[in-house]
């Protein structure tokens, strides 16, 4: 009892957090919902996201599944198709290449196979993304495989706020969503955040400006949302206005926002850590090229992975991604041009 | 329990159910429409070759000639809150789920003659709209899992439905089909392995005809029974004389027994043969890999012909009666309307007029259905 | 004896025979090679690609797998690994999800992981397309999920001559190559054409400039590519000039004829019958801005399948899918613009 | 054969061989190299533990500590032409392959103790530069499968390698290791099964320590000898006692000359016990979720122990020999570099101090290799 105040004390929670509070609560909200994963109950998951669930709600709420992704994802469709909504866990994201025909054919699929009798309230769910070290199969953003797969939501949070309303509105979506988490993300102190204390969601669908800027936008989601604002930082310095767009939701994708931004700038960069190839940063790319050419002053451009796995070694993983200085020189070789 | 699941007999021995076979127990009248039911499936399978030889059907038809007694059996003794999920074999199967509750029946669940005739000829009519095809039906409200092409696919969301039944206090089993190619998938190891850690009441049956496509079993798999696959998971492996539709009965009612009390999921393995080639694309280039003696043999046992016999045993079948409608043996050029019992071809009648009925759906309706809305 | 002539009868060939010959070769040549799928021994295949190929070569050498994608996949590389060249047939490009895992996070990163000790000589071929009523799974284009996994090769030739040149670049390339075979153009008779009596290959990543002109450039591949060369004939009536391009090769992707053709026409279309988000089309948009922004005088478009399935009845197929009227539609708009 | 192969038993009874086991032909040489190969293991592992205390390494380590008498035993019969496909827990195994030919024998196969060391710290010495982590190595020079981190995802690839090598004439047998909650995985099943069709010698070892990650056993598998999987595809379900060295040689030895001889695969369980968590990230969490008991009994046997009891029965260890060197049961923070001879300190210290001397490799190597070149 050394200092004592009226006022709470503001409690600030980070990305790891915020999404367990975010399954306890619909849990709690709703008896027919269910996680299931790979040593998620008694172990609450490798990186601790349901930590303390299955204490909670009993090991027929919270499952510690055989290692089997496919039927992780698999029997998950048959409990949704029967009345459940199912969080679904990938112990990795890169681990759902193995539980991939289940995805894309069986559960991607249903709603439309059924002309709509049929919904998937599922949401597939799993650490991602690169920059620790993981090396090609603990650092994969693979959101590519599944934007190109009609019936997948796919999002992807970088903020504590965000990670819980959308994973919230994620379960309570009815389609079946593809839910990446940034794990260099789970334990960031510096962008740990109060959170309501009353229930709220966070549209899917819906981009947020983390920055406003007028010279050049900066598109972009998950862990590289960082990069951009470190880089709109420095470009400040340079006397480079940046503007910074977090998509959050890459299907459904907010054109609007985009749009509205590079009225604004006429100048845009769009960044992400997958490999360029078909990945989402061209989807963007070719929606403002074929939708909003005439607001273009500069080509738009892309800074991503190249087209690499992402190695372990730390100067061969920096090597092949986008980082701050990337970012910097694309937008100072943009705003010249 | 058969040889194949040792400790599971002495479990039912133990209980004293060991002997008799649940067949035995059936009416004369139930019987009958087993009997009817059969005629029913090969029906349907005969005259949509015909119909398809006249053009007015696209896709491929994956005949069920000669296997029709796996379907009926397996499903004369199910619950109308048992799911079903079957594949491209099994299309009577959409119908016959239920149909004991009454072949006229509105209120019964199973998707009506009409419905599924919808789906064939592509029509609004079909729960789903038609949009996916032939064989790709289902309809969650009748309580039938719809399959995706990729074989054994759906063997985890049966998994699923029987989790989630048991979670809302139900007590319902799950009968997926399969052909025994289909066994080789990894998905089907991955979903009986759940299963059989969480006790679902799940029962694989397999539908060994010898061929999977153009492929010898003993290139599909190194063990010659499928049921054997179950000693893997320390589950039940019953098999059963798939042209007699009284044996799978009982084999399928073991197994519905066992999964229903709670002790597990089970696999039938259903011994049959497959008439034509794999679907009519391959029934000529079937000639050239399959040995003419094989086809001949397989002829031989007509599910029809075997289910007649036991009914004259029975004494069910008399005079007359026994020989009023000889479908069996006759492929699909060579049996008439006459070889069917008359409501059997009425019924089938009433499904093709629904469906000649029913409009095609909007081409608009392609790109519908993507997501559901959230308004 | 009708009819007696001392030239030889030109004997033109369709795109299945193409492909048999290329393998039926090279399986002459390289006695370390292999063919596997399912049911491609005993029956030919399912399309009858690899007919006569078991006779000839043996049941060792021409195996009847069981239905197993992964195993077809896997086995493919270790057999690699161990010195030989493998063909490895999906009987339906779809069920390559099946074996999705094997292919892109064992067979694709093989070479690199080891630093260029290993390679991987193995070509994952099967039949692709919609348009012929296959529904869901008999009809999927889905070649963007391997663009975006680096390490594979992805192409898909659009006629005879190609087909059978490059299934021997494939196999003979040292990389594995996806190989996207359309089944509408197996046995089409108006594309049939005389092929070398001699060995020939057509190098991975060039592109084929189909018809010339000058006022709009249609870049596409596969089938598609018949559907621009129609809306180009059409276009022509309308006095519309249209080049088009078959790029055959995805990854790599041939940039340069590309660009070459847009600084004469200054407008793109690029058609394909991939879901579009994340498409190879929208790629092929974002490099042509990224890098050829100066060419253009109007905003590369796009035309592909609708983010959808591709659904059974063919009203309904057709809605969702690229066609000449759409293509003819939009160049037209572009070339107003 | 064990009595989990009732029929393969029977084979090698008629063949005569089925009495003495094959390390009872082992020379007191042989046996006194088994052990000090358990120490090397040890050793490994023990001072990698230490190292990344000090925070000299990155990544996660899976220790083998407890789990070594698998790796020994099981690589000491094989030729120098066999292939190997260890994974995430199996690091000693890249250079205990074929170490038999002598330790410091530059023209033997398997990856030197400086390869090892120079992957472990991530540098340009790894075959493959390090570009994959830890445990992916690998070396088609050596004969090493390289894995990636999809749980049984090498199997095809063992089966493969088998399948290339008999068509080339060769008589390779491949083993591949894998932990008991991967066998969950469909790749196990459809990699075995087409094995099995095909009788390539693949033998899968299921390295069974009771746990994965923070799973028990009776959560991944129905069946609690994972010897039972060998019977869905009738092969040859062998069971060693994975603590001792003897018993893994002899049961992988058997399963070894099946393959070799042309009957196909089999399965080798090694029943063991995992001495921390399932990660070093794991050690604390691993208390909470693991009962005290099972920790204590486990460490009981351990397999340092067992052999070395096994040679002082068989007389090769005798007087102060059998006592100078004392590792067992000790963890990494309680052992020390006297518990080990100093023959096997020293040669792991040649690897550090080469790895330590090995550069960093250079950034853009990074966007190398992504394809073989053609010019
Ligand atoms: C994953 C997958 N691979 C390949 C196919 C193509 N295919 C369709 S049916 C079939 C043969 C199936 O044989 P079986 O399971 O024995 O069933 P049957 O047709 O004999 O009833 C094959 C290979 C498929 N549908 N799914
Ligand atoms: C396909 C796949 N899913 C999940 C994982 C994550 N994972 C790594 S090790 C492990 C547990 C493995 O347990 P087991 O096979 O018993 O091996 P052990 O670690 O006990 O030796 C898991 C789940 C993985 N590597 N691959
Ligand atoms: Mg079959
Ligand atoms: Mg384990």
């Amino acid at each position: 009892m050394a200092a004592t105040t009226d006022a709470p004390v503001a409690l600030k929670k980070n990305y790891l957090t915020a999404l367990k509070e975010a399954l306890d609560e619909e849990m709690q909200r709703n008896s027919l919902m269910l996680c299931q994963g790979e040593d998620i109950g008694r172990l609450g998951g490798a990186f601790g996201v349901t930590d303390g669930l299955q204490a909670k709600y009993g090991e027929d709420r919270v499952v510690d599944m055989p290692i089997s992704e496919a039927a992780i994802v698999g029997s998950a469709v048959g409990m949704a198709l029967n009345g459940m909504t199912v969080m679904a866990e990938m112990q990795f994201i890169d681990f759902i290449s193995c539980g991939f025909d289940q995805i894309v054919n069986m559960m991607a699929t249903y709603h439309y196979r059924t002309a709509g009798e049929v919904n998937i309230p599922v949401v597939v769910r799993g650490p991602a993304g690169a920059y620790g070290g993981g090396a090609l199969y603990h650092s994969q953003m693979n959101e590519a495989w599944f934007c190109n797969s009609p019936g997948l939501k796919v999002v992807c949070p970088s903020t504590p706020y965000d990670a819980k309303g959308m994973l919230k509105a994620a379960l309570r979506d009815g389609n079946p969503v593809i839910f990446y988490e940034i794990k260099e993300l789970y334990r960031k102190r510096e962008i740990e955040e109060e959170l309501p204390t009353e229930d709220y969601i966070v549209p899917l669908g819906k981009a947020a400006v983390r920055r406003e800027g007028t010279d050049v936008t900066l598109v972009s989601y998950g862990q590289n949302v960082y990069h951009c604002l470190d880089a709109a930082t420095e470009l400040e310095k340079q006397g480079i206005s940046a503007e910074v767009i977090d998509l959050r939701s890459l299907v459904p994708l907010d054109e609007e926002t985009i749009f509205n931004s590079i009225a604004k700038t006429s100048r845009v960069i769009v960044v992400n850590e997958a490999p360029m190839t078909c990945g989402f940063a061209g989807e963007v790319v070719a929606r403002i090229t074929t939708k909003a050419f005439h607001l273009l002053d500069a080509p738009p451009s892309r800074v991503t992975r190249m087209d690499t796995p992402v190695p372990w070694v730390k100067p061969l993983e920096l090597h092949v991604l986008p980082s701050v200085d990337k970012i910097v020189n694309e937008a100072v070789r943009l705003v010249k041009f | 329990m058969s040889a194949k699941s040792g400790s599971a007999t002495a479990e039912r021995a133990e209980q004293g159910q060991g002997s008799r076979r649940p067949s035995e127990s059936l009416t004369r009248d139930e019987c009958l429409e087993l009997f009817k039911q059969l005629y029913l499936a090969r029906y349907f399978d005969i005259r949509l070759i015909k119909e398809k030889k006249r053009g007015r059907l696209r896709g491929t038809l994956y005949s069920s000639h000669n296997q029709e007694a796996i379907l009926v059996g397996s499903l004369f003794g199910l619950l109308s809150t048992d799911w079903i999920s079957p594949i491209h074999r099994d299309m009577p199967a959409f119908f016959l789920k239920d149909i004991r509750q009454g072949w006229d029946n509105d209120s019964r669940l199973g998707m009506t003659i009409e419905e599924v005739c919808c789906q064939v000829w592509g029509k609004e009519g079909s729960p789903g709209r038609a949009r996916d095809n032939w064989s790709h039906i289902g309809s969650k409200a009748n309580k039938i899992i719809h399959s995706t092409s990729m074989l054994a696919g759906t063997i985890p969301a049966a998994a699923g439905v029987a989790y989630a039944d048991r979670m809302q206090g139900g007590n319902c089993v799950v009968l997926t089909y399969n052909g025994e190619g289909s066994t080789a998938q990894g998905i089907f190891h991955e979903a009986i392995n759940y299963a059989a850690v969480h006790k679902l009441p799940v029962i694989t049956i397999i539908e060994n005809n010898h061929w999977a496509y153009g492929t010898p079993t003993e290139l599909e798999s190194p063990v010659e029974d499928f049921a054997d696959r179950a000693k893997g998971y320390g589950i039940p492996g019953l098999i059963a004389d798939g042209q007699d539709v009284f044996d799978v009965y009982d084999k399928v009612m073991e197994a519905v027994e066992h999964a229903r009390s709670g002790k597990g999921p089970a696999i039938v393995e259903c011994k049959t043969f497959r008439a034509y080639g794999h679907g009519d694309h391959d029934d000529d280039r079937a000639m050239k890999y399959r040995p003419a003696e094989e086809v001949e043999k397989g002829r031989s046992r007509d599910p029809i012909a075997v289910c007649r016999q036991r009914l004259i045993e029975l004494g069910y079948l008399t005079g007359e009666e026994a020989t009023s409608f000889m479908a069996e043996g006759k492929s699909a050029t060579e049996a008439t309307n006459e070889d069917f019992p008359p409501e059997v071809v009425a019924y089938l009648n009433k499904g093709i007029e629904a469906a000649i009925a029913s409009p095609l759906p909007a081409a608009e309706e392609g790109a519908m259905w993507v997501f559901k809305e959230n308004n």
